[in-house]
Parts: C-alpha cells; structure tokens; sequence
C-alpha cells in the first residue's frame, strides 16, 4: 500500500509489511541512499524515514551515502556509491536538473534510480519517479485560503504570502499553485516575503510582511519549520486579525492546529513520508516484484503523493505522520 | 601657531563625517519609502511602529557587528560568527539546557559563545593561524556540531521567559532594542574611553609598534575573538527568542552581513580604524533597505539586483559627501594658515 | 661652474595641504653638472617640494621650467619620462620583489610583456657595482636585506633611469661613514657627466663636502637661494632657523659609575646576528655603541629590549629578568626602533595618542583613559622636543620625517623610564632639533635615568655618551670612556680593526 | 658585507617549504584515506580513477582560485566569483545563446565573466570602493539578475560539445583537468615571467611605491578584477559541463572556498604576496577532504566538524614544517656570520 493515500493504517511512516505477499523475505536487496545534507527538519525526516523502512525488511541492506552541500558534493558521492554496485539507488537530489547526468550513468550502468522528490528531465534517467506535489500543495493552500475567505464573506481580501529558498524551483511551484487557485475565487497574494526554511528567517521574513500589511485577512507559510518564526512574529507584533495556512505537515504545527490557539489553521502536506515508500518500491525493483494492489507485474514508473489539508477536523488522523 | 590647538581634532571630524553620510543614505531610504508608500507614512502609529520594527529587527545582528567592529579594527575577521550564534542557540535550547530555565539558557549561550571565542582567539593568536582561515575552519565545524547536537531539527525554546524577551517592551521600546542600545554604548565606551579600546586600535594599526610599546598583542588579539563570542553568545539568545527556536542553520551568513556593515560604517578591512556609531549605522542601512523592499514587495530577484545598487550608492554619496564637507570644514577651521 | 646653464627653475612655488601651508613660494635653481644642496628644518618643505618636481604632488600655483619648458608632471612616471629621478626619503621598496625586480619596477626590460630576467639582473648587478655594492645579489628580496642595503637599491632604481636630474632626499640618513664617502663618489661621477643632483641632508658638514651650491628652506619659503655650500655654518643655520646656534653637545656632569648597574647584559647571543655581547649601563650614564651599518646593533638592542629572543644570556635590569617586551616596558625599559614608520608609529593616529602609546595605562583610572591629561602631558613633551607643528592632534602621518622621529621619542619621556635604548634616535632630525634631543637625552641621563644609544655618526656618539662600546660583526671589540677616543681612532676600529682586537674588553 | 652573497634567497625557499609542507598534508589524508579503506586503495585502476576525480573535483574551483590570488595578491578581495559563475552559467544556457551553439555558449560565459569583472574593477580603481565591499554588492546584483534571467529555474544544456567537455578524456585525463592543468601553468607564468606579475606583487605589497615607480596602479587594479572575471567565465562552462544545466545558486559560496584555498596556499591577505602553486595545492587539499570523507561515507554534520579540524591541523602543520626547516636552512647556509 503507498502511503500517502492511506497513512492512517501504517505505524508512522513504514509502510505496512505484514499480510501481503510482497512482505515476504525475498532476495537480497542493496539500496544506495543519498539525500542531501539535511539543516531541515523535512530533509532530516526523510533520511530517517529511509532508514527506519529498511529496517523493517531482513533483505535489505541500506547503504546511505551522505550528499554533502550541493550538487557537485552529491555527484562525487554518488560516484563513489555507483562503483559499489549497488541493486537499487535511492536519491534525493539537490537538484535533478544537475544531477540528470549521474542518473543517467547509473541507470547505464544496470543500476535502477528510483528518484525522489526532485525530478529528472530525461526519463532515461530514472526507473522509478516518486515526489510529492508542490504545485498541488499551493493549489491546496490556495483552494483551503480562498474557501475560508469566501465563507467569511470577504470580498477583497489582503493576502501575504511567506515562501522558503526562493531560487529553488520548488518554490516556484508552490507558489504558482497558490496563484492559481487565489485566481479561482478572483483573489492575489497581497505581500511575499521570502524566508529559507529557517526559524530565524522565517521569524524576519515574517516580521516585514506584518509591517508591510498592516491588515491582512490570510497568509500562507510554505514550510512548517520557518513557520515557527513566523508564529513568533505574528505574536511579538501582536497580531492576529488573519488566519494563516502552514506546509508541510511538521509534528508542531500539527499540534498547533489541534490546539486551536493561534493564527494556525491547517497545513498542506508535503509528507517525507515518501522516502518510506521509495525504499519498499526500490526493494520490490530489486525483486523485479510489482505493486500487490496494482494489476501490472512491475512497479510503476512515476508516483505523485497528493497534497492534503490538514485541519483541525482531521488533524488527529495526521498526528502520527508529522516529522 | 599657536591657533591650532583650536584645531578639531581632524580624526573626529571625518567619523562624524562619515556617520553624516550614512544619516542621508538612510533619510534619503526613508524618503523613497514615503514616496512609494504614502499611505502607510501618513499614519503615524504605522510609522512609529515600522521604526521599532526596523530597529528590532536590526538588534540581534546589530549585537554582533559590535564584536566584529572590534575584531576587525584589531586587524582580525571573524568569519564564524553565524556558527557560534547557531551553536549558541542550539545548545541552549537542548531539552536538557532548558530544563534549567531560562537563566540556564542564557548562561549556556554566553558561555558557549565565550569558549568558542576563545578557542578563535587562542588558534589565531598563540597558534598564529590567520584569523580568516581559523575562523573559516571554526564556521565549518561549529555548524556540524550544531548539527549534531540538534539531529538537525528545529528546537523549539518551550522557556516563556526567553520567548517573551522578543515580545515584551520597556518604555514602550521592545526590549531587543534596548540591549542592542546598551551593547553599542558599552562598545563605544570600550572602544573610545577604555585602555582596551586603545591597545584595539594600536594592535590593529601596527602590531609591531604595539608590541614594542609593551602592549601584550597575542592577549589582546585574543581577547577581542573572546569579545566577539560573547556578542554571539547574546546574539543567540535574542534570535532564539524572536525565533523561539534554534537550530542548525540559524543566523545564515550572518558574518558577511556583519562585515559589511561595519565596513560600511566606516572601519577599516586591514584595521586599526573603526567606530561603532558607523557600524550601528551600517546595520540600520541594511535593515531598512529590508524595510523598504517588503513595504514595496519587491521581487527578490529584483530585490537583490537593487540592494547591490543601493549599497555601492550608498558608499560613494558617502564619500561625495565626506570629501566636500571635509574640505569645507577644513577650509573653515584653518583660516589662520593660508 | 656659474657658466653652466640652468636646468631647473622654479619660481614662487606654493603647495597646501589641507591645515598646512607646505610651500609658500619657493624659488629654486638648478644647474646643469651641480650638487644642489637643500636645507632647511624638519617641516621646510623640502620633500614636498621634491614629490612635486617628481610628479607626485601637484603645486597649487607657482612656475616649474624644466630645460627651458614649462613643467608640470602629472604622474611619476611623467617626471620619469621627463628625465628626472628621485630617491625618496621614506624608503618605497617592494618586499617582496627582488632587488633587480625592484630597480626595474615599472619600467622592466621585456619582451611581449614577459620579463627578461638575466637582462634585467645583469643591468641591475652592472649597477651595483657602479654603486660600489657588488655583494647585493639582484635576486634577493628586497624584505631581506637590511636598511642600508635597501638604500643603496633605492639608488640604484634612481640610477636606472637615465635621468639628467637625480633627487636624493636624505640618502645618507640609513649609511654609515663608509658609504657615505662611497655616495660621494658616485654623485662625483653622475655630476662628472652632466647631470644635476639635488640633495637633502641634516648634516652640515656632508653639504660642505659634496655640494656645490645651497637653497635654504624655512616655513615653506626661500630663505636664502644659491649661497655657495663652504658659507659659514652660522650663517646657515641662521637662514634656516632664524635663530643662531651650533651644533653641539651640551656639557656633561660626570656620573658615578661605581653605583650598581641599571642594566646588564650577560653574554648574548644571537645565532648569524651578534654573539657573546656583555655590557652594563649605570643609572644616569650615556652608553653609545659605534659600529658599521649591518654590525648588529639595532639586533643587539631589541634583544636587551626582549622583542627578540636570544640564543644564549641573560638581561638583568635592576636585578629584574627581561624575559620580553612585557616585563621591560614594566620595569621601566623604553625602546625608539630604527624604523619608525613600521615599529613605532600609528601613522593614522593623532600625535597625542602615538606619544602615549606606551603609558596611556598610566594616565588611565581604572581601565578608562584620561585624554585630557594626555594630551597636556603630550604638549608638554612637544614643546621640549620643539615638535613642528605644535599639534598633538593631528594625525602623525602628516608630520614630516623628522617630526615623526621626535614623536617616537617623546613616547620615552612621558613615562616612567629609567632605561632608555636608542637606535638611530637623530636620523632625518634637523640640526636645530638635534641639539634639543641632545639636550633632553643629558638632562634625562641627569634625572638618573640610563641611555644605551645605538648611531651610525660617530661625532654623535662621541659627542653624547659617557662610555663607547665598538662593535664590529656582531661583537663588541672595544669599549672605552668617550674622552678616551676620537673620531679616528673609532671609525679605524670599527672597520679594520685587526690591530686593536686585542685590547676587546 | 662580501659574505652577504652567499646567503640563499630566503623566499624562494620558504614558498617551496610552504609549499611542501601542503603536500606533507595530502600524503596524510592519502594516508588516512589508505588506513580506513585499504580495500579500495589495493586496486590500482580504482586509485587512479580516484586521483583524476579529485582533479576533475578541483578543477572548476581551482580555476577561480588562480584568478582569486591575483586579486589577493594585488591587494584586494572578489566576493562575486560564485555569483560571476552563476550569472556567467545562467547567460550562456538560456534559450537564445544555447542557439548558438557551443562557440556562442563559451563566449557569452567568457564575455559576461569578463564584462563583471570590468564593472567591479572600475567600482573599485576608479570608484574608490573598498573591493570588499564592491563585490559583496556585485555578489548579491549578480545572483539577482541571474534569478531574473532564469526565472529561477535550472536551465538544462541541451548542447553536447558543452555537455560532453566533463566527460571526456585527453590521454586518458579529463579535459576539466587540462584545463585546470593550462590555466594554472598560465597563472604561473603571468605571476612569475610577466611584468602585469611583478607588477601585480607591488601594488598589493606597496601601492604608494608602485605608483612612484610609474605604475597606473588604478588600471592595474581594475585588469585584475577583469582577470579573476574571466577565470570564473572558464569555471561557469565547466561548471555546466559538469552539471549540464544552470541556474542562479550555482557555485555557492565559491567566494569562500577560493579565499580559503588562496590562502592555505599562502597567499597574504593583505596583499603582496602569494603563489598560484600553493593556491592550487590548496584547493586539491579541500577536494582531498571531500574525497576522504565520501569514501568513508561520513555523516555530514560529522564531516563538518572533522573539516574544520583538519583546515586547522594543515594550517599548523604546514607552519611547523615551515619554521623548523627554515632554521635549518638558516643555520645551514649562514655559518659564516656569527
Ligand atoms: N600628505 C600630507 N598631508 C598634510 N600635511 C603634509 C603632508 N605631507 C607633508 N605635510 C606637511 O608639510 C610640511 C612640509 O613637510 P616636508 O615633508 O616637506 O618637510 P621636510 O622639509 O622634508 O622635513 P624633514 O626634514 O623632517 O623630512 C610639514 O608641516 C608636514 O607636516
Ligand atoms: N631582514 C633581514 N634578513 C636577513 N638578515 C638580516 C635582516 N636584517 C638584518 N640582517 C642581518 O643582521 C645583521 C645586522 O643588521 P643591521 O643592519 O640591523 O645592523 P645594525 O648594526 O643595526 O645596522 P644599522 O646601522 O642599519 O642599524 C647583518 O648581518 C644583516 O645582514
Ligand atoms: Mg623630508
Ligand atoms: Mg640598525
């Protein structure tokens, strides 16, 4: 079963490996990991979550590789990862645009990429393409927005907008999903403050957009980690007339939701849970097993997770997913 | 002759000079802010207001600055400011430091922030590393044992005592701002009116005459990396409690914008010359440009591409301006010689 | 020699700088095939009115003719062009260039911008030699050679160029006699071709030696232009100061030497710079040690001073151990270094701050400065040492070598000094200041206080201390009360030598 | 005085110690890498292959650090490399130049990299500005505008002479490490053989001297901005090479990583000396570390920290060797003057 569209049934994040066929002890199964070098509690997330999955299987062993602090680090790595001949390599690239060209290796040198999160442009590059939905998260936090407004009757409302790195490309994403869905009720972002998915920065970023609006009827925040500085500066500048949106799905603000007792309302999730996935889906490549639920005999060649809401409705459902 | 014991004393002059300068970079930043923004600068709660937040916001960095102001005019950099903040902070809000309160924090963070300077100040000074290369190594691991210590997580500081420091306000100033204003005094009172503000200047001006005057000049290059932790080891408890949290990659490149803006400020990179009023000065530049960029929300490519502009405008109309109001001043005073 | 046609004519030349009128009409004349000698006190304006004629300054107003032409170079290198070359006072090498690097500096023999080394070492070794200097290496770096050695590549850079009007201001202030008489021949030999050296010295008797016409400088002025060099030394220092004095050393009260000693100084030893050197200095006596450039001396002294480790031995002062600069300065030992721009002075500091750079701890109340008392105690030291100008706030940068020498002095006499080392303390110091600076050295050495004095002029030597010390390759060859010796006898001792080892005390 | 001759030229030979004692660093992390992982190290193809992936590591960053030492070594300081590369990278892969086809894709990196370069030089020599502060502003205009050129997306090379240049061999070595290999012995002999070298070595060891001795040191100064602009022009097309692609925050914080390398390889921050050999064996030592620490598959915050102390133990290491060889030599070669 994949997560993302069940998590209520798996123990946190591993995906469920008992009564099922696929579960059963098969062959041996080598995965090389990278990810990049986590300053973040997302990142940090999805290295655990690969580890903790692969523990659950007596037939794999995991080799983690460390990805270092760009692109160039993680090519070297990935090198030095190639030559052990792995059976399935696990990435999370920096970037997949400049890391095409060690997936393509790879994949030329008989060993499957199942890439996470950050596509490829050549499809000769990877045999398994998981990620999470950026564009579709915005487009959550946009439809949850434009919703809330529309039932509270505002008519033309001021929207401040906080995103994380913003030369990122995923940044990009997300915040064209938002623009797209404020688009639908005849709404636009106001203020957009970048952070870089930090505290501090979000606690700054934060702190300018407040001065710059000085109402404002909602705001998203991309990314639950910085959103704990932007819930410290909405409280210092002892506002609270709006209602703000996370990303994510980090445990705090979860908590925060559940709680009800500040300007946090929901998070759009962008779960590192996909990493516990990757790996079960890299062990059944290895096995040239396909997905049980699945007609087909082979794993599928790309997986998109949904974006979902989480509210205070549903947050108890989500509790235990949040990283 | 005997008129020019009248004299100003010309050193002074040019750092008023100077500070002059940066007062119209940041009147002249205020006045492109009420023309674009009309609306918001004629509500003069919001104005009062966006001041505060400009100089809350400029508190933490402007904390370390004034130990990079020293530093630097000692003829030493300290590129690991950043790191030790975020050092500071993490371990400071480890679940076991917290559970000493909020006292058990900020000793941490000083503490932290101490013995990290000194660790710089004895590599540069007795182990006669260059300040640049040991403070780069420092940077390096102090940021991978913040990683370490933290599981690179974001730790959330649980202590209301320290969140509520951001937050709270005496006299109707936030009290962020108020320990930014008692480190600038006492730095300037350090750096113009001590013996250590002295031995600063003279170590960094010509280490060999120091030396040959008797000043200590390993102690004291020491002692100014130890300086510049403890303004760290501050640091890290205001952006701690602004952010209620710390973590790993806190106070990001922090040590560049504190350079600049000392240098900005008028101190010289190769030492021996520096004050901190231009640093303070420098901080708030870039702290309303900031300002300016998110009341007119500016695109941060655009952002960026200005903010370049805006810096190299600001230097040159300071020193347009420092070098004709030098000479006139000059003129002024010395009627007596020509 | 009044034949022989005017080169250089400059009329009612005037320069400012910002707060100081530097030249304030200078008239000037240069002829072909002469040593023109300029003189004038510490801040005349004499190297300012040269860093115009090599382009480095621009006068105000004024008329340069040069060969005829009117003149006014905008940059070095046009001076260069225009055959002009100039050794300049502070000595402007690159460290870390080699020597012939550094003759050929901007004007390197090359081909297709690539520099043609083994010409440019053999150009620089045939100057050398003509220099009397064979023993330079031209691949040396510059860093490495002592002060003297920098000076003669200072000439040879100067000679490089194929000037018709060499400047040389204050060449003889880093050599010793010997050299000396060795830059005599070589100006003999440029004016023998025709072409005209303007030179700048403090010392009277080398203006009469070499030079064959004098202007005199005075506040930035003319004073007295085209004076035959052999006019009487009055009437000089007359021009130049306006007031009438000689040059000589006050009357010395004898001291007591059979008190204890202040300093001594038990067999030290550097390896490759002096060794086996003992000595002791009482309180209230003058010790002068003679010597050739290069002998060790300004080595010897910062080792007694602690800011150079020994190999070997011990100092004592006043049965304290000197163990580094720390314990010396405490004890109450004070140090003017031979290089005043790199070991002593923050040249961007005021004059005050620099006269108090070692005792602000002293006027300072619990760890707070007290600028005031500075200042008055700075004053007061400016006054005896007739600092010009007389403003201890300006930056020290801009006060003229000399001034800043009186400045590096001062710093010893505001504190609590009882041992103070001298190296090269009058180098670039007028006539006029010299007999002050003698006279606060005598009146110091009076108050009990004791003074190792390290000087390339041997008349000085003689002339201010009590005892001589001669040292010759890093050791001491003879020492012996001054009265006992005379100028001979020591420059004898300290160059040959041979003869006298015996006697080494 | 006749003795002086036989003494050695001292300099010469502390830049070989110096240079040395780096080496003397290698070999230990060779050592170490042997000692943790001797089952790779007993396979000579793998050793090999190893060896040229630490060069064709090195080589992007190493060709920015050729240029980095010029600027350092004339007494000033790029901040903007990595955003010059950036912008550079950015340029030359959009759409309209990829038309171009290769030829027009280098020569848009080298004319944008050069063009920078132009601009920061003339800031600074004719400007006035303090080149740190020059670049940082340039560093921060730059990404800018390469943000906005990319509409902050990575922009993939579609050309393959471009793409294939990082996997291609030469006689069995990479081409990146030719090139490296050409701009390094080129550098060499700009520094060494040229009067733009010598002349380099008096600006920053002594403007005022420089300048009485006839050298435009403003235009010096500002070609060699031009220079270290054009190194990074090389590095952005080996740089795409290697990535296949570009985009705004490539070549992050190169500017460090160059001053680092510069300066182990003992180039003086304050200008006026240094060498491109020493520069270089500084940027194989990082590449080195890098490399040890992949193949021992460290964690890395662990990495980090380890990074740190190791700068710092090549630094001291390097420094010991230096000294006591010196007063070897020294002894060895100066008996005759005690
Ligand atoms: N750059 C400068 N800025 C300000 N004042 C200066 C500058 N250079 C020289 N002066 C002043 O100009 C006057 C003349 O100085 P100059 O160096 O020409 O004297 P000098 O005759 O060479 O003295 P000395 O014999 O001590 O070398 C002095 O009062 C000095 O303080
Ligand atoms: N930087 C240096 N590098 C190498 N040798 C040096 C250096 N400086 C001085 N020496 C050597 O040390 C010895 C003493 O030199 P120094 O010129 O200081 O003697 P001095 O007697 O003080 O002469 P001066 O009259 O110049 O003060 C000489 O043998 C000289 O070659
Ligand atoms: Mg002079
Ligand atoms: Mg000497």
């Amino acid at each position: 079963a994949c997560t993302s569209n069940d998590p209520a049934d798996t123990a946190q994040v591993k995906t469920d490996t008992s009564g099922n066929a696929n579960a059963a002890t098969g062959p041996k199964v080598v995965i090389g990991f990278s990810a990049p070098a986590a300053d973040h509690g997302w990142i940090a997330a999805i290295t655990n979550n690969a580890k903790a999955q692969a523990a659950q299987y007596s037939d794999v062993e995991l080799r983690t590789v460390e990805a270092g602090a760009d692109a160039a680090a993680q090519r070297a790595a990935l090198a030095t990862l190639i030559a052990q001949k792995p059976n399935v390599i696990v990435m999370l690239p920096h970037d997949g645009k400049e890391l095409n060209a060690t997936g393509l290796e790879a994949m030329r040198a008989g060993i499957p990429v199942v890439n996470l999160d950050r596509a490829f442009p050549s499809a000769a590059a990877y045999r398994l393409q998981i990620k999470g939905d950026n564009y579709g998260m915005g487009l959550a936090a946009g439809q949850y927005i434009g919703e809330q407004l529309k039932a509270k009757g505002v008519s033309n409302p001021i929207i401040g907008e906080i995103p994380g790195i913003d030369s990122l490309e995923l940044t990009q994403e997300r915040t064209a999903g938002l623009n797209a869905a404020l688009a639908v009720y005849g709404f636009k972002v106001a203020n957009r403050r970048p952070a870089e998915f930090t505290a501090d920065s979000g606690q700054a970023a934060a702190t300018a957009l407040l001065q710059a609006l000085p109402k404002m009827d909602a705001l998203w925040n991309h990314d639950d980690d910085q959103g704990i500085g932007v819930l410290a500066a909405v409280k210092q500048a002892n506002r609270g007339e709006f209602f703000m949106v996370g990303g994510a799905g980090s445990k705090t603000a979860i908590e925060a939701i559940t709680k009800d007792d500040s300007v946090l309302k929901a998070t759009v999730t962008y779960s590192p849970s996909m990493a516990s996935s990757a790996i079960s889906l890299a062990r059944l490549i290895g096995q040239g097993k396909g997905m049980s639920d699945l007609v087909e005999l082979q794993v599928p060649k790309e997986i998109t997770l949904a974006s979902e809401t989480i509210t205070k409705d549903n947050a108890s459902k989500y509790a235990k997913l949040g990283f | 002759m005997t008129a020019r014991t009248a004299l100003p004393r010309r050193t002074d002059n040019d750092q008023v000079l100077r500070n002059l300068g940066l007062v119209g970079v940041l009147a002249a930043l205020v006045v492109i802010g009420i023309v674009t923004r009309p609306e918001l600068y004629s509500d003069p709660a919001w104005v009062r207001n966006n001041i505060l937040t400009i100089l809350q916001q400029a508190s933490a960095i402007g904390v370390v600055t004034v130990g990079m102001t020293f530093v630097i005019i000692g003829g030493g950099i300290d590129l690991s400011v950043g790191a030790i903040i975020a050092l500071a902070g993490v371990w400071s809000t480890t679940l076991a430091t917290q559970a000493y309160g909020a006292a058990g924090m900020i000793f941490t963070a000083l503490v932290v922030g101490l013995a990290v300077g000194l660790v710089n100040g004895v590599l540069i000074a007795y182990g006669k590393l260059v300040s640049f290369i040991a403070t780069l190594a420092m940077l390096v691991s102090a940021r991978g044992l913040a990683a370490q210590i933290s599981g690179k997580q974001t730790q959330v500081s649980t202590n209301d005592t320290i969140n509520s420091i951001a937050s709270s306000r005496l006299i109707g100033i936030p009290v962020l701002v108020w320990i930014l204003a008692a480190v600038v005094v006492a730095g300037w009172v350090l750096l113009n009116r001590t013996t250590f503000g002295r031995r600063t200047v003279a170590v960094g001006g010509n280490p060999e005459a120091a030396r040959l005057a008797g000043i200590d000049v390993k102690r004291h290059t020491m002692l100014l990396f130890v300086l510049s932790g403890l303004c760290c080891g501050i640091a890290a408890i205001m952006l701690t409690s602004q952010a209620t949290s710390a973590q790993a990659a806190m106070a990001n490149l922090y040590e560049l914008d504190a350079i600049a803006a000392a240098i900005i400020g008028g101190t010289l990179l190769s030492g021996g010359r520096g004050t901190i009023v231009g640093a303070l000065f420098g901080v708030l530049v870039f702290s309303t440009i900031t300002n300016l960029f998110a009341i007119n929300n500016l695109a941060t490519e655009v952002q960026n591409m200005v903010k370049g502009g805006i810096i190299v405008a600001a230097v040159l109309l300071q020193q347009f301006r420092y070098r004709s109001l030098t000479n006139l001043l000059r003129r002024r005073n010395d009627p007596d010689i020509s | 020699m009044s034949k022989l046609a005017t080169v250089l004519r400059l009329t009612d030349v005037v320069k400012t700088f910002p707060g100081v009128r530097a030249l304030d009409g200078v008239h000037l004349e240069v002829a072909e095939g002469e040593v023109h000698c300029l003189l004038g006190q510490n801040g005349a304006g004499k190297s300012t009115l040269i860093k115009i004629l090599a382009g480095v300054h621009h006068a105000d107003s004024g008329e340069l003719l040069w060969r005829g032409e009117p003149f006014a170079p905008a940059t070095p290198q046009a001076a260069m062009r225009a055959g002009i070359a100039t050794i300049y006072q502070e000595l402007d090498l690159v460290d870390h260039l080699s020597v012939a690097e550094n003759v050929f500096l901007g004007h390197e023999p090359s081909r297709f911008g690539f520099t043609r080394r083994r010409a440019t070492a053999a150009a620089t070794r045939r100057i050398l030699e003509s220099l009397g200097h064979p023993e330079i290496p031209p691949g040396r770096l510059i860093k490495d050679l002592p002060a003297a050695g920098k000076q003669i590549v200072s000439m040879a850079r100067a000679l490089s160029h194929d000037a018709k009007l060499i400047v040389m201001d204050e060449p003889s202030a880093v050599l010793a006699h010997d050299e000396v008489e060795n830059l005599f021949r070589i100006i003999r030999e440029l004016t023998a071709n025709g072409i005209a050296v303007v030179y700048i010295s403090h010392r009277l008797a080398e203006i009469r030696e070499i030079g064959d016409r004098v202007t005199v400088l005075k506040d930035g002025r003319t004073t007295a232009a085209g004076l035959s060099a052999r006019t009487p030394t009055r009437e000089l220092v007359g021009k130049m100061t306006g007031r009438a004095f000689e040059y000589v050393f006050p009357p010395r009260v004898s001291t007591d030497t059979r008190t204890e000693p202040l300093l001594t100084v038990d067999r030290l030893s550097r390896a490759g710079e002096f060794a086996d050197v003992s000595l002791t200095v009482h309180p209230g006596e003058i010790v002068g040690i003679a010597g050739l450039v290069g002998s060790g001396r300004s080595e010897l002294l910062e080792t007694i001073f602690g800011a150079r480790r020994p190999d070997t031995g011990t100092v004592t002062l006043d049965g304290h151990r000197i163990t580094g600069v720390g314990t010396a300065v405490r004890h109450g030992m004070g140090m003017a270094p031979e290089e005043r721009k790199s070991q002593a002075l923050l040249l961007d500091e005021p004059v005050f701050k620099n006269m108090t750079l070692a005792s602000f701890a002293a006027f300072a109340r619990a760890g707070f400065t007290a600028a005031r008392d500075e200042q008055a105690a700075a004053r007061r030291t400016a006054d005896d040492l007739d600092l010009r100008p007389r403003d201890v706030d300006r930056p020290v940068r801009t006060l003229s070598g000399g001034n800043q020498q009186k400045v590096v002095v001062g710093r010893w006499l505001l504190g609590h000094t009882r041992l103070l080392l001298l190296d090269e303390p009058t180098r670039g110091v007028d006539v006029g200041a010299r007999a002050e600076l003698y006279q606060v050295v005598h009146d110091l050495a009076a108050d009990g206080v004791g003074v190792l004095l390290v000087s390339s002029e041997v008349p000085e030597v003689l002339g201010l201390a009590d005892r001589v010390l001669v040292m010759r390759e890093g050791r001491l060859i003879r020492e012996a009360p001054a009265g006992d010796l005379d100028e001979d006898t020591v420059l004898d001792l300290v160059m040959a030598g041979s003869l006298m080892e015996g006697e080494a005390a």
